[in-house]
């Protein structure tokens, strides 16, 4: 059982100073999208730019705090896999229903 | 031994099937899809065609194999060990590559037979839009009043159309999703709450087509049907002119007892009289009954009051009203007359067989 | 790939195929799965995005920085999760306790907003000076419509919202709602092995698999709703959409 | 154990009943499995026949048109979910782990909470029969089950049976995942996986994926009939056509979680009696994937007349065509497997070329359907009953019938009778052709589906007439069934461990197997291994660690818990609960139920796998 510590010290996961910083980084992601979000002269353009921060800041839990990134790859798959079918169905579905009716 | 008659059994069942299959298609049933009578139906029957000979190709190739690889290479010794080969790549290529490509030439003609269907043509005529709203467990249709673009003229559970010309329909449900369906003349299309659908089709012949709901709609979902007639356009307009009209006013006395009674019992509290009404206003919970007199059929297609030409006997509409009155619910179970109209739900209030007879007297007057 | 790692066989069937283990295996399949299930609601939500027949919509009720303020709580009970895991690796006992204690507790204050935020939804009230109304929302320009017609000096909407008011109501309540409920949950296992971690033995740094997978579930839910802020917050009130 | 808050004495390997209701063996749960979904299954098969009765002339009077939409819906939702889920369950567990060489699943206790799950599910919707069963067609569409439309407390069981059903098969397919992954033993890579246990693992994949979707439509259904939330109400700006959509997301994926198991049933059946290996062993998992994978792109299939336009409906009908090349692809390759083999026509390898022959005939009706313009013509007639039954009577439970007994001397440690079988099967197989071919006829001649009733004039009376008297047809050949299995269980001959010769790890060891499975715990060398052990003769070895010195007492097995039983206690409870939530105390019964369920979930967690040892085994 011991082995799974240092199986993890060998997967190099981060340090509390590194969560620590994404942290940091992840409260600045929120707070520009809360800048940007009140910077009119975005326009459209906000859907995809908040759309694309808010992913980052998905990705960085995943990758992180979750150990995806060290972790086994299955791991991933599974996840992932789920992930990206629900963004199908979701995506279909507006599809479907915006131009449709 | 055994599995020769496995084999003949096989082949025999087969054939059978086949010739029944061909047997069956029975094109002079009232809802037979194997008798298009317009272009929509035709188009779709014709999609049909390509893919059951597709289909039946298919099949006979891969029973064929299945019967064939059972009798040939059925067991001979039991310590007989096969060669044991464990896959064949171009073969499994061939087999991926051939239904696919079969799948990928039945595509063109469905594609184009989908947008064929999806839009009407060009010439419709916007007198030819009409519309269809279902209700538990009846259809209630609407017409452009050629006379005033503000109104529109109701009717109900039978539809009468122009022959020879393309015909649009709006469809409509005011309670759950019901499907419009008349087999000979085109498939079948949704109604459903509140989004608005549509189709269209053309009747080639003069004649009275049999249409069905299609999408189970509770209790009576059996029970819920219609007819279109397709008469020359004079003779269609003519129809309208008269549809246009409130119901008659009749001068035999027991039918006026029965406009009385028709007031006093409640009945117009759901069923209208007069049928021009304002474009797209609610519709009332019960068919129109301003010229009930004059339809094939009572009750959304469940009794008939038309002889074999199609004209109203009046004897059998008399009888129908009568039976209809008397307990809708035997005719039509879970019905919403029998379940919202006082007189059938209050046992003091319910009609006598005079008042039915009044009734029946001034229904079976409404031509 | 993960056949190769077939664990040597101790003579008894302990070891697993792929080296890892079972209960975080069926957790990340759980996951994968709860995707589908927020995934579907929230469909349901876009779907419905703006066929509200009336309102109070996004717009009327949305208050972003106090949203804001409950994202970035949960942003850091994230983080101190994730320092509580990492305590508890190292042995560190006592960090990992105050952390995980942390982690309820900002969880909590989540759920203390939420709660908040439903019920002034709920209460949603607006007055609208006839005279001089300023800029409305359509809502209000409704409710304006309504009240000034007659010469009154004031507007008033009787309403909040409610998840029966329109679609919006429901979709959202629905939501969030259930991300709340995931909240929750969360909040009585982390306050469970809490509770275990006082007993001798059940917790410690080489059986840290119960922490790990409470971290997964927390930091799942985590995600869930960076998502739900950025969809259903900031694009609601999001004048184009 | 005292250090645990919750110390009742832990079941220690009971005997009799009590054992049934505590064990964690997966074999025994299997058999549960199988013999309640096979009750289920005749009540399913009761239900249609009271139907065929009533449909068996023009205008009859047997069953009252409520009762009839109250059967058909019952049916459908008794057969899908109570009948052929389950009884690829039962196979799940017990087949899985013996292919795979295991000792048990990864999560015994849940697997076994998995089964009373399910057997809540079952009893609370077919009690629901009491009082009025639901009756708006077993996809249930909005808005007949608004509580507007339908008031009584039908739909409201089967929402809630649904969800207790729902997590019984959640926690069976998380449990499956896992052990396929993590539970194989040394040398069993996954391409070396029987083709059963390959199929069951996409099903379960599928399922974990699928499941929510329809979970979240019943969610949203339960909260508009009790809270007048308005996800379906038309009049607040509702969407009936969301539900559709919804539903048939998981429902088509559904429908492929019903044909996997059996596929891979017969994947096993045919080469064991051909005596040669399955063609294109790699392209036939690789073909399930894909099928698994393209599942989800053809939902709408299902609503060809909705009227969703012709681009959406263009994209469907493309989508669902090209799904039949994967499937293509297998049946070719299972003719590949017969082909130059030895064939032995035993009842399971009767029942599994019968699957060929009848999946074939639905799978083309299916794809008759998948051409838009015509399906107009079709769907919703007695052509959809005609496809739905190819499929799932002449696929899914054919396949079923074919893996009852082929593992049957398995499982029950007897021989069935070889005759009786083949009776069975004949009349089976003729009664589903007089049974369900003619739906083809009355359904292109114009008989909508769902109609408890139909007029004389209609040309349909001979047709439904042959359709009803095929129907009696099998039930002669599922008594036949029935009487084999349940006779010979009891005193049939005893089977060898391997009577069929065959080629997976479940033949090496004892019938029926002994608790712990495998002795040694084998070591795979190749596909098919049991069968190149058998070929090779000697080169099987004694696995390195030398298990020999085990015997059956020192392997040790997960013990028997109650919690499971309790926890799905507590939640049928809840259900009770949820469904009469103003008895007595508002929403009192649903929290007591809930307590329960809590109580036993926690209770569970805390319990270690095996008490003696404190360690955690699966860790
Ligand atoms: C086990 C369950 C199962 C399976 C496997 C399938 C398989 C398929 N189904 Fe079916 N289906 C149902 C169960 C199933 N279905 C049910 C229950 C309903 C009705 C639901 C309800 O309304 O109640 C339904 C309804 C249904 C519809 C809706 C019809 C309607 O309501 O209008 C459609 C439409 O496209 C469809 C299509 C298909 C297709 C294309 C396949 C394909 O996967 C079939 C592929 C297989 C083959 C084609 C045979 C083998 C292939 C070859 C030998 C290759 C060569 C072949 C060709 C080139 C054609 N099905
Ligand atoms: C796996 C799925 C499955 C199976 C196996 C069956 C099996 C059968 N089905 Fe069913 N069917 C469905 C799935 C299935 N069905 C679905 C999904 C629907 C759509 C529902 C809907 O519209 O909502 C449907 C609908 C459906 C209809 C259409 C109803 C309608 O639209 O109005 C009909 C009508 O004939 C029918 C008939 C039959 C018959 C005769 C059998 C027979 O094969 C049954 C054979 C079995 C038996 C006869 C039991 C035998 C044993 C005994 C009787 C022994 C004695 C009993 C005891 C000792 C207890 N089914
Ligand atoms: C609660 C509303 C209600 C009341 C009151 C009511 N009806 Fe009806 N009626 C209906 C409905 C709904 C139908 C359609 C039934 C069906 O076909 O399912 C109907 C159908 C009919 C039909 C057949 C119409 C057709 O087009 O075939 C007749 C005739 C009729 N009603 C007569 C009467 C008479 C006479 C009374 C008064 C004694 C009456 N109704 C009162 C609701 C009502
Ligand atoms: Cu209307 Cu069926
Ligand atoms: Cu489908």
């Amino acid at each position: 059982m011991s082995q799974e510590l240092s199986e993890e010290e060998h997967t190099g996961h981060p340090t509390a100073g590194q969560y620590f910083r994404i942290a940091v980084i992840l409260c600045a992601i929120t707070a520009v999208e809360i800048g940007i979000f009140y910077l009119e002269v975005i326009g459209h353009w906000m859907i995809p730019i908040l759309f694309t921060l808010s992913a980052g800041k998905f990705a960085l839990v995943a990758m992180y705090y979750m150990h995806l990134k060290f972790d086994h790859n299955l791991f991933s798959y599974m996840f992932v896999g789920g992930f990206i079918l629900a963004a199908c169905v979701i995506s279909f579905l507006i599809l479907l229903f915006g131009v449709y009716s | 031994m055994r599995l020769q008659k496995i084999s003949k059994t096989s082949f025999l069942i087969a054939t059978t099937l086949l010739t029944l299959l061909i047997t069956a298609c029975y094109p002079d049933h009232n809802q037979s899809t194997f008798d298009p009578q317009g272009p929509v139906a035709e188009s779709q029957l014709h999609l049909f065609w390509w893919i059951f000979w597709g289909g039946l190709v298919v099949f006979v190739l891969v029973e064929g194999a299945l019967v064939y690889a059972m009798i040939k290479f059925r067991v001979r010794s039991e310590s007989d060990i096969p060669a044991q080969t464990h896959g064949n790549t171009r073969l499994e290529i061939i087999w991926t590559a051939v239904p696919a490509l079969l799948l990928l030439i039945i595509m063109v003609p469905t594609i184009n037979g989908l947008f064929y269907m999806y839009e009407a043509p060009k010439t419709t005529k916007p007198e030819h839009t009409l519309e269809a709203i279902g209700h538990q467990w009846w259809f209630e249709f609407r017409y452009p009043d050629p006379t005033n673009s503000e109104k529109e003229i109701v009717t109900a559970n039978e539809v009468y159309i122009p022959v020879g010309y393309p015909v649009a329909i709006n469809l409509e449900s005011v309670d759950v999703i019901h499907s419009f369906w008349v087999p000979k003349l085109a498939g079948k299309t949704d109604m459903v709450p509140s989004e608005g659908n549509f189709m269209w089709f053309q009747a080639d012949e003069p004649g009275e087509y049999y249409g069905q709901c299609a999408e189970y709609c509770g209790t009576s979902h059996a029970n819920m049907k219609f007819k279109v007639i397709a008469v020359p356009e004079p003779d269609f307009k003519s129809w309208l002119q008269v549809q246009s009209n409130p119901a008659l006013e009749s001068s035999d006395p027991l039918a006026q007892e029965g406009a009385g009674v028709f007031k006093s019992a409640g009945c117009t509290g759901c069923h209208a009289t007069k049928t021009v009404v304002n474009k797209g206003s609610k519709g009332r919970v019960g068919p129109n009954l301003a010229h009930v007199a004059s339809r094939r059929n009572l009750a959304a297609g469940m009794l008939r009051n038309s002889d074999e030409n199609g004209s109203v006997n009046d004897a059998l509409l008399q009888k129908n009203l009568r039976t209809w009155l008397q307990d809708p619910n035997e005719v039509k179970p879970g019905n919403l007359m029998s379940s919202g109209a006082q007189v059938y739900t209050d046992p003091d209030k319910k009609l006598t067989e005079e008042q039915i007879s009044q009734l029946v007297h001034y229904l079976s007057s409404l031509k | 790939m993960a056949q190769e790692h077939a664990a040597p066989i101790h003579g008894k069937d302990e070891g697993t195929t792929t080296g890892l283990s079972h209960r975080k295996m069926l957790m990340w399949a759980f996951l994968g799965s709860d995707c589908m299930f927020f995934g579907s609601l929230i469909a349901t939500y876009l779907v419905y995005q703006g066929k509200s027949l009336e309102g109070p919509l996004p717009i009327d009720v949305f208050d972003i920085p106090v949203t804001s303020i409950s994202t970035f709580v949960l942003l850091m009970s994230s983080m101190s999760m994730v320092l509580a895991y990492s305590a508890l690796t190292k042995n560190n006992m006592k960090g990992f306790r105050i952390w995980l204690i942390s982690t309820a507790i900002m969880g909590a204050t989540f759920i203390g907003f939420q709660v908040y935020e439903f019920s002034s939804f709920a209460n949603h009230h607006v007055e609208i000076d006839c005279v001089s109304p300023g800029e409305l929302t359509k809502y209000e320009q409704h409710i304006f419509d309504d009240g000034c017609s007659s010469g009154e000096a004031h507007a008033e909407s009787h309403e909040g919202l409610k998840p029966q008011t329109n679609l919006f109501g429901t979709t959202f309540y629905t939501l969030t709602g259930f991300h709340g409920a995931h909240v929750t949950l969360g909040i009585v296992w982390l306050l469970s092995l809490l509770l275990l971690s006082f007993k001798k033995g059940v917790i410690t740094p080489e059986k840290n698999l119960d922490v790990d997978l409470a971290a997964l579930y927390w930091h799942f839910v985590d995600v869930v709703w960076i998502v739900i802020f950025t969809v259903v917050y900031l694009f609601g009130v999001f004048p184009g959409f | 154990m005292s250090t645990f808050p919750i110390s009742i004495p832990r079941p220690v390997h009971p005997t009799g009943i009590w054992g049934w209701f505590t064990t964690v063996d997966h074999k025994r749960i299997g058999i549960l499995y199988g013999v309640t979904a096979f009750i289920m299954f005749l009540t399913g098969g009761v239900e249609a026949i009271l139907m065929r009765v009533q449909l068996a002339g023009p205008e009859l009077d047997i069953v009252s048109a409520a009762v009839f939409n109250q059967l058909f819906t019952m049916h459908g939702t008794t057969m899908i979910f109570l009948a052929v889920m389950p009884l690829s369950a039962a196979f799940f567990n017990f087949i899985i782990p013996l292919q795979i060489g295991a000792r048990d699943v990864a999560f015994p206790r849940l697997n076994a909470f998995s089964y009373w799950t399910f057997l809540a599910g079952a009893l609370m919707l077919k009690l629901s029969w009491i009082g009025g069963a639901t009756d708006a067609g077993w996809f249930g569409y909005a808005p007949l089950t608004s509580v507007a439309q339908n008031p009584g407390t039908g739909i409201d069981f089967w929402i809630i049976s649904l969800q207790i059903l729902g997590i019984a098969s959640l926690a069976a397919s998380f449990n499956f995942i896992v052990t396929v992954i993590n539970m194989r033993a040394p040398g069993m890579t996954m391409m070396r996986l029987p083709l059963f246990t390959w199929m069951s693992f996409i099903t379960a994949i599928l399922l974990v994926l699928a499941f929510p979707v329809i979970t979240v439509a019943l969610i949203e259904l339960t909260f508009d009939r009790y809270f007048m939330f308005n996800f379906f109400n038309v009049a607040n700006g509702g969407s009936v056509v969301l539900w559709q959509h919804l539903f048939w997301v998981f429902g088509h994926p559904e429908v492929y979680i019903l044909i996997l198991p059996a596929m891979g049933i017969v994947s096993e059946v045919l080469p064991v009696f051909s005596k040669k290996p399955l063609f294109g062993y790699k392209t036939v998992v690789l073909a399930g994937i894909i099928i698994a994978f393209m599942g989800w792109m053809v939902w709408s299939h299902h609503m060809f007349t909705v009227g969703l336009g012709a681009v959406a409906n263009a994209v469907f009908t493309v989508t669902t065509m090209l799904i039949a090349v994967p499937t293509g692809i297998k049946v070719f390759n299972w003719l590949g497997t017969i082909w130059g083999g030895s064939i032995r026509f035993t009842t399971p390898m009767l029942f599994s070329i019968g699957f060929i022959a009848m999946f074939l005939m639905g799978g083309i009706s299916g794809v008759m359907h998948a051409v838009s313009p015509s399906d107009a013509q079709q769907q919703d007639t007695y052509f959809i009953p005609a496809h739905l039954h190819y499929v799932l009577f002449g696929g899914a439970i054919m396949g079923i019938l074919s893996g009852i007994f082929y593992w049957f001397p398995k499982y029950s440690g007897k021989m069935y009778s070889e005759r009786q079988g083949k009776i069975s099967f004949w009349l089976i197989m003729i009664g589903q052709n007089v049974t369900f071919f003619p739906m083809h006829f009355v359904g292109l001649d114009g008989m909508p589906r769902r109609i408890y009733t139909y007029a004389d004039n209609m040309g349909w009376n001979f047709w439904n007439g042959v359709t009803t008297g095929g129907a009696f047809i099998l039930v002669l050949g599922f008594l036949l069934v029935l009487d084999n299995i349940g006779r010979h269980w009891k005193n049939g001959e005893p089977a060898p461990s391997d009577p069929w010769d065959a080629r997976t790890l479940e033949w090496s060891i004892p019938s029926p197997p002994p608790e712990y499975n495998f002795k040694e715990i084998p070591i795979v060398r190749s596909l098919d291994d049991w069968w190149a052990t058998k070929q090779g003769g000697a080169n099987k070895e004694v696995p390195a660690s030398g298990g020999s010195e085990e015997n059956g007492h020192d392997i040790h097995l997960p013990q028997p818990s109650y919690w499971p039983f309790v926890s799905a206690a507590g939640l049928l409870i809840a259900a009770y609960g949820v469904v009469f939530n103003d008895l007595l105390i508002p929403w009192g019964l649903a929290a007591i139920g809930l307590t329960i369920g809590f109580v036993g979930v926690y209770a569970w967690s805390l319990e270690p796998v095996n008490d003696p040892e404190e360690e955690d085994s699966t860790h």
